[in-house]
């Protein structure tokens, strides 16, 4: 990198984590010129992607394209505030689509593919298998139940009702310290890097 | 009429989704929608990116506080779209990605995004000490739990966890802090995510139906 | 004075002292600093002193505030990669298979190292990269490099620029064209493997500087997989490991160890059990193992000193945060 | 189709045995060569044995544009030692013109050829690629693509929806005839009103956050539903409301939704289009600019609501830090231990898409999250039997506990 491009680099990178000592001029410059390029950075992508790769170019040939271009330009309507309201069709259009397709897709890829992958034998043929894996998929099965149950509505968790729904809210406790433990590891070799950005390519003070 | 077309467009197109499912000659609507959705969102950045520049001209107008850093932003961003829908720099024609090297483009992405998005990702590292020290308490049963488990985790995948039960015998291996960090990841974190995924379809499936059936319809107020 | 003016001359004294830093570096008046063994030692007993302090004021019912915790994780994090201590690193069986296999090679294999990773998942993958490289340097096998991800192949160049100053050699010890090359990335993912299989020329028309393959010393003879005895692999998704047992392995027969981030290494699990890799090195912690085998200590080894470092403060945090919770009941232990 | 698999059938057996019987020798006169010449790349033109058995049916279930193909592999295309370098897939057209539709590699048994026209005819046959070196498959009898008006493939998903789906509408339906139907509490949302009423006390703002996704993510949607009732709420008090967003879309989708909200808490001249902003499409440009309206604005309670990745912290600890009461959910289990950690109440997964309702109290809407339960007793009742079933097969071998559990899997495929 020349001496101008590492420079910007690191002032910039100094001037975020300024932020955790507290909020500054140093921060809000480097915010502002962050929202400013990336704004302008996903307009251009936006543009050449979408409008002129699947819009422009295949224009001809796909009367769907202008279903999307003719809502687009209801939205814009909102502009004008007389007949602002028109861009609610295309609001409606999303909030209906979206719905209707991603309401199948979730009953088949997560309610049916889960419990239909949750149905397994605890145990071996013929009793085969340790304690130690009958218990372990005793968890597993028995923690998936008691996890529904804990999201159960109908019915105040209380009396054996209850005892399972905290059996179950243990469960996706479980989960969530994994899951901590687990992304741990992966910010601290962010901040690694971003660390020996600063005193190797920058400084060269390490070795 | 303000109300009803608008509800109509949703009920007619998300049934129609619904239901597309399962006739092949209309299933690919998924996809068109997908696409026209793309579309939209090209035309919503016009409102988008025109906020952006209103708010910060109204800024500078004002003379609100921070003003001077409304300036920078407006710079950035017309920068870009000038480097970027310009193609300044452009080594080939105009089919040339924007992301190609030598173009302005590419070099302000390279030398102010790329760093920027790193290092504020990064600052996660500190978020994620200041969270454990002040949240991570043994509360109640369910926090300490919690807390258990990420222990687990967190020495099982150092040199530290390895050394800490080392001297356990050969038949309480299971125990040992590496193993116990695999079973976790391998069983009761998979029951948790299994009932938190079930879960979740049902609460989709549910809310669609809700705004299909016009029970929810948030931009629209509420029924007269 | 008042705290601005405190702030002020201490940003004064940071950008005089980067200032001077830069000038050195550029001005070669220093090479990088690392503190001697007692120094570090010193070091982390005061550390270690501190956060017992922290933790008797606790005991006190004297809080610490957030700014202190990011400081501790801002040198947990800085120090150690000034230090030059080795913590007893854990050589994992599979690892050690990797080495295994590089051992019973003899001088002169070709070996095919695919880079598949871009710069986010480098500190992790990078000092592998540069361990394996190094030792195939020391035992004189002859490497060819690729890249299936678009920035993989520069990390190559890179690796091999590090390691071989690390190591003190020069253009003459390894020759660009005899001893290593870099055909460059292509796009394709796994038909890229697929093609290979038939042969190398097919994918690859030059090297990564535009040489034309027939006219690399090392590589015009290589048709495809069968003159290829060995091969590595860097993954941090896909493509990567899992294509490659799927084609290279699995199809042709190819021998293949990888390294892999610590995110990905549990989806390649499978394969190592089933055989299919012979060896991997998982996520920085194996990657340290691998620099201890290779006896190439280099950021690994620095990083997770690092690593550790942070983990055991997060550790000590979450231990106070505690104190803090049972000393002074269900106040919030931070002030706001 | 019948016809080509018989043709097949019948002429292959001894073609194959020849090649089989030529091929030994060749690679016993290559083992030989190799040896003898050690580096160098022998280029001997192999002979290899062409891929049988090549079947061309109709797709199931399609609008009439796609063919399945399916073969026998080439007998030299072994894994390891095989020969066979891939296929390559031609197809012939009702006028005679053949086009390579596919190259696809070692292995390969099967193709779905697409986008075909269901008025003509095609033909196909398959070739297997060695160094030098080809063999071609019989080409099979014209066929064309039957469209297919119902798709029976999906049966199942049909039942399952049509169950679902029809126990949300039946509780629907009983709530709008003022049934009284009882839900249990949840915490988060109980403290919603107290989150908005502290605002008012403190005359401090409200930030509310709906995710960095887009409208096409149900997350978004659900936030947005949540937001159109704390906006009435909102609207009732006297209270600032500050929303950025990182898509132009929920900016307009949310604009509209709180002016609603207004209007029907009477008080549209209190909306202002301000109240709503765009940042930026970048997940960490957004989050940058949040941090900094939190620090800057302290609001007094933050809902981050939505569709959230690795920012989750960095938000909930800035707005936790600059002493916000914050509710927080996603459905993205990955973010949730996060905003356990950093905020007062968090919306696990299904909880977030219930809040709406919840909040609205109306029973219509409680009366889908009844639905919702029908469907959690129908997954978990499967589990328990399934997996019940699935022990006894384990220990007793019996076949009806196998035809039962075969059903019930069967109920569960997609």
């Amino acid at each position: 990198m020349d001496h101008f491009g590492i420079w910007l680099a690191a002032f910039l990178t100094l001037g975020i984590y300024s932020f955790l000592y507290r909020d500054n001029a140093w921060y809000k410059l480097s915010e502002s010129i962050f929202i400013g390029i990336s704004a302008g950075y996903w307009v251009v992508i936006l543009f050449w992607d979408n409008f002129y790769a699947k819009f422009w170019l295949q224009r001809q040939d796909d009367p769907m394209l202008w279903v999307g271009a003719a809502l687009g330009f209801l939205m814009l309507l909102r502009l004008i505030p007389k007949i602002g309201w028109i861009a609610r069709w295309p609001l409606a259009f999303i909030d209906g689509a979206t719905a209707g397709l991603w309401g199948m897709n979730f009953l088949a890829s997560n309610i049916m593919v889960q419990t239909k992958a949750t149905i397994m034998p605890l145990m071996g043929p013929a009793f085969s298998g340790s304690i130690g894996d009958l218990l372990s998929n005793l968890v597993l099965v028995g923690g998936t139940f008691c996890g529904l149950i804990y999201f159960f509505f109908s019915k105040e968790h209380k009396g054996a009702f209850g005892n399972a729904a905290r059996v179950g809210i243990w469960t996706i406790m479980i989960t969530f310290g994994a899951m901590f433990g687990y992304t741990v590891m992966s910010r601290m070799s962010l901040l690694i890097g971003r660390i020996d950005f600063l005193f190797r390519d920058w400084l060269g003070l390490l070795k | 009429m303000r109300r009803e077309i608008p509800l109509a467009i949703t009920v007619f197109v998300g049934f129609l989704l619904i239901i597309s499912v399962f006739f092949p000659p209309v299933e690919t609507l998924g996809e068109d929608f997908s696409l026209s959705f793309d579309i939209i969102a090209v035309f919503a950045f016009f409102l988008g990116g025109g906020n952006l520049i209103r708010i910060h001209l109204k800024k500078l107008a004002r003379r609100e506080t921070d003003w001077m850093f409304s300036i920078v932003t407006l710079g950035g961003f017309i920068l870009m779209l000038t480097a970027g829908l310009l193609k300044i720099g452009n080594p080939g024609d105009i089919a040339t990605s924007v992301n190609t090297e030598g173009m302005l483009f590419e070099s302000i992405y390279r030398s102010v995004f790329v760093p920027l998005g790193a290092t504020m990702y990064a600052l996660l590292a500190f978020f994620v000490a200041s969270a454990s020290y002040r949240a991570f308490r043994a509360k109640n049963r369910e926090a300490t739990i919690l807390l258990v488990a990420a222990f687990i985790i967190l020495m099982g995948s150092t040199p530290l966890g390895a050394m800490a039960t080392s001297w356990m015998p050969e038949s309480l291996s299971i125990f040992e802090i590496p193993n116990l960090a695999v079973w976790i990841m391998s069983y009761a974190n998979l029951a948790g995510q299994r009932a938190i995924i079930i879960g979740i379809g049902l609460g989709v499936v549910s809310m669609s139906l809700r705004l299909i059936l016009g029970v929810e319809r948030s931009y629209l107020g509420k029924e007269g | 004075m008042n705290r601005r003016m405190i702030e002020m001359s201490i940003l004064a004294v940071i950008t005089i002292l980067s200032i001077i830093a830069y000038l050195g570096k550029i001005n070669g008046w220093h090479n990088g600093y690392t503190f001697s063994t007692g120094l570090s030692i010193t070091l982390i007993i005061l550390l270690a002193a501190s956060v017992i302090f922290i933790l008797v004021l606790t005991i006190k019912g004297k809080l610490i505030g957030r700014r202190i915790v990011f400081l501790y994780i801002g040198i947990a994090i800085t120090l150690p990669l000034f230090m030059d201590i080795s913590q007893e690193i854990v050589v994992s069986n599979d690892v050690k298979a990797v080495y295994a296999d590089l051992e019973g090679l003899p001088a002169g294999s070709k070996i095919l190292v695919s880079f598949d990773y871009d710069p986010a998942s480098a500190p992790e993958l990078q000092p592998m990269a540069e361990a394996f490289i190094g030792e195939c340097f020391k035992r004189d096998f002859k490497l060819i490099m690729m890249g299936l991800w678009p920035m993989g192949p520069q990390q190559a160049n890179m690796a091999v620029d590090t390691i071989m100053n690390r190591m003190g050699l020069t253009d003459q010890d390894i020759i660009y064209g005899e001893d290593w090359v870099n055909l460059g990335f292509q796009t394709g993912d796994v038909f890229v493997i697929q093609r290979m299989g038939g042969s190398f020329e097919s994918m690859f028309h030059t090297d990564i500087n535009g040489r034309p393959y027939q006219d690399i010393p090392l590589v015009k003879n290589i048709k495809n997989f069968s003159n290829i005895d060995y091969s590595f692999n860097l993954s941090a998704g896909f493509p990567g490991t899992v294509e490659w047992v799927q084609v290279g392995v699995d199809r042709y027969g190819l021998k293949l160890s990888c390294g892999n981030t610590a995110v990905q290494a549990p989806t390649v699990y499978p394969y190592l059990k089933a055989g299919q890799l012979s060896g991997l090195i998982g996520g920085m912690n194996d990657g340290a193992a691998f620099e201890k085998l290779t006896q190439l200590e280099g950021k690994a080894t620095k990083f997770m000193l690092s690593q550790s470092f942070s983990h055991l403060i997060i550790i000590a945090f979450i231990f106070i945060g505690n104190v803090a919770y049972f000393r002074t009941g269900r106040k919030s232990a931070l002030k706001k | 189709m019948s016809l080509s698999q018989r043709k097949s059938f019948s002429v292959f057996p001894a073609i194959q045995f020849i090649i089989i019987i030529a091929l030994t020798f060749v690679l016993s006169v290559n083992s030989f060569a190799q040896e003898a010449t050690d580096d160098t790349t022998s280029v001997t033109s192999v002979i290899i044995a062409p891929p049988t058995n090549l079947l061309v049916e109709d797709f199931e279930y399609d609008d009439g544009e796609k063919l399945n193909l399916i073969w026998t592999p080439s007998i030299d295309d072994q894994p390891q030692v095989g020969k066979v370098t891939g296929y390559q897939v031609f197809r012939v057209t009702n006028d005679d013109v053949t086009t390579k539709i596919a190259e696809l590699m070692p292995g390969a048994n099967n193709f779905t050829d697409q986008e075909l026209d269901k008025d003509s005819t095609y033909s196909y046959y398959v070739t297997a690629i060695a160094n030098g070196a080809e063999a071609s498959s019989v080409t099979t009898s014209p066929i064309s693509p039957q469209r297919e008006w119902v798709n029976f493939g999906l049966t199942n998903l049909f039942v399952i929806a049509l169950i679902i789906g029809g126990a949300i509408f039946y509780f629907i339906e009983m709530g709008k005839r003022g049934k009284k139907l009882f839900v249990r509490k949840i915490a988060g949302l109980e403290a919603v009103d107290d989150a908005i009423g502290r605002a008012t006390e403190m005359g401090r703002p409200i930030l509310y956050i709906p995710g960095i996704h887009d409208m096409d993510d149900v997350q978004t949607l659900a936030s947005l539903t949540i937001l159109g009732r704390v906006a009435e709420q909102i609207a009732d008090y006297d209270i600032k409301i500050r929303m950025p967003v990182a898509r132009s879309l929920v900016m307009t989708a949310a604009r509209e939704t709180i002016k609603a909200s207004y209007q029907a808490a009477g008080r549209p001249d209190a909306y202002s289009d301000d109240m709503v902003s765009y940042i930026t499409d970048e997940q960490f440009g957004y989050v940058a600019a949040v941090d900094g309206i939190m620090v800057r604005e302290k609001p007094a309670t933050v809902f981050l609501l939505g569709a959230f990745f690795a920012e989750s912290l960095i938000l909930a600890e800035t707005g936790n830090h600059v002493g916000a009461i914050q509710i927080a959910g996603t459905a993205r289990p990955a973010q949730l231990p996060f905003f356990i950690a950093a905020c007062d109440f968090t919306l696990i997964g299904e909880e977030l898409f219930a809040a709406s309702a919840y909040l609205s109290n109306e029973p219509k809407a409680l009366g889908a999250l009844k639905g919702q339960d029908v469907g959690k007793i129908i997954a978990a009742a499967a589990i328990i039997a399934g997996v019940l079933l699935e022990t006894v097969i384990q220990l007793t071998d019996s076949e009806s506990a196998a035809t039962l559990l075969g059903y019930l899997r069967q109920a569960f495929t997609t």
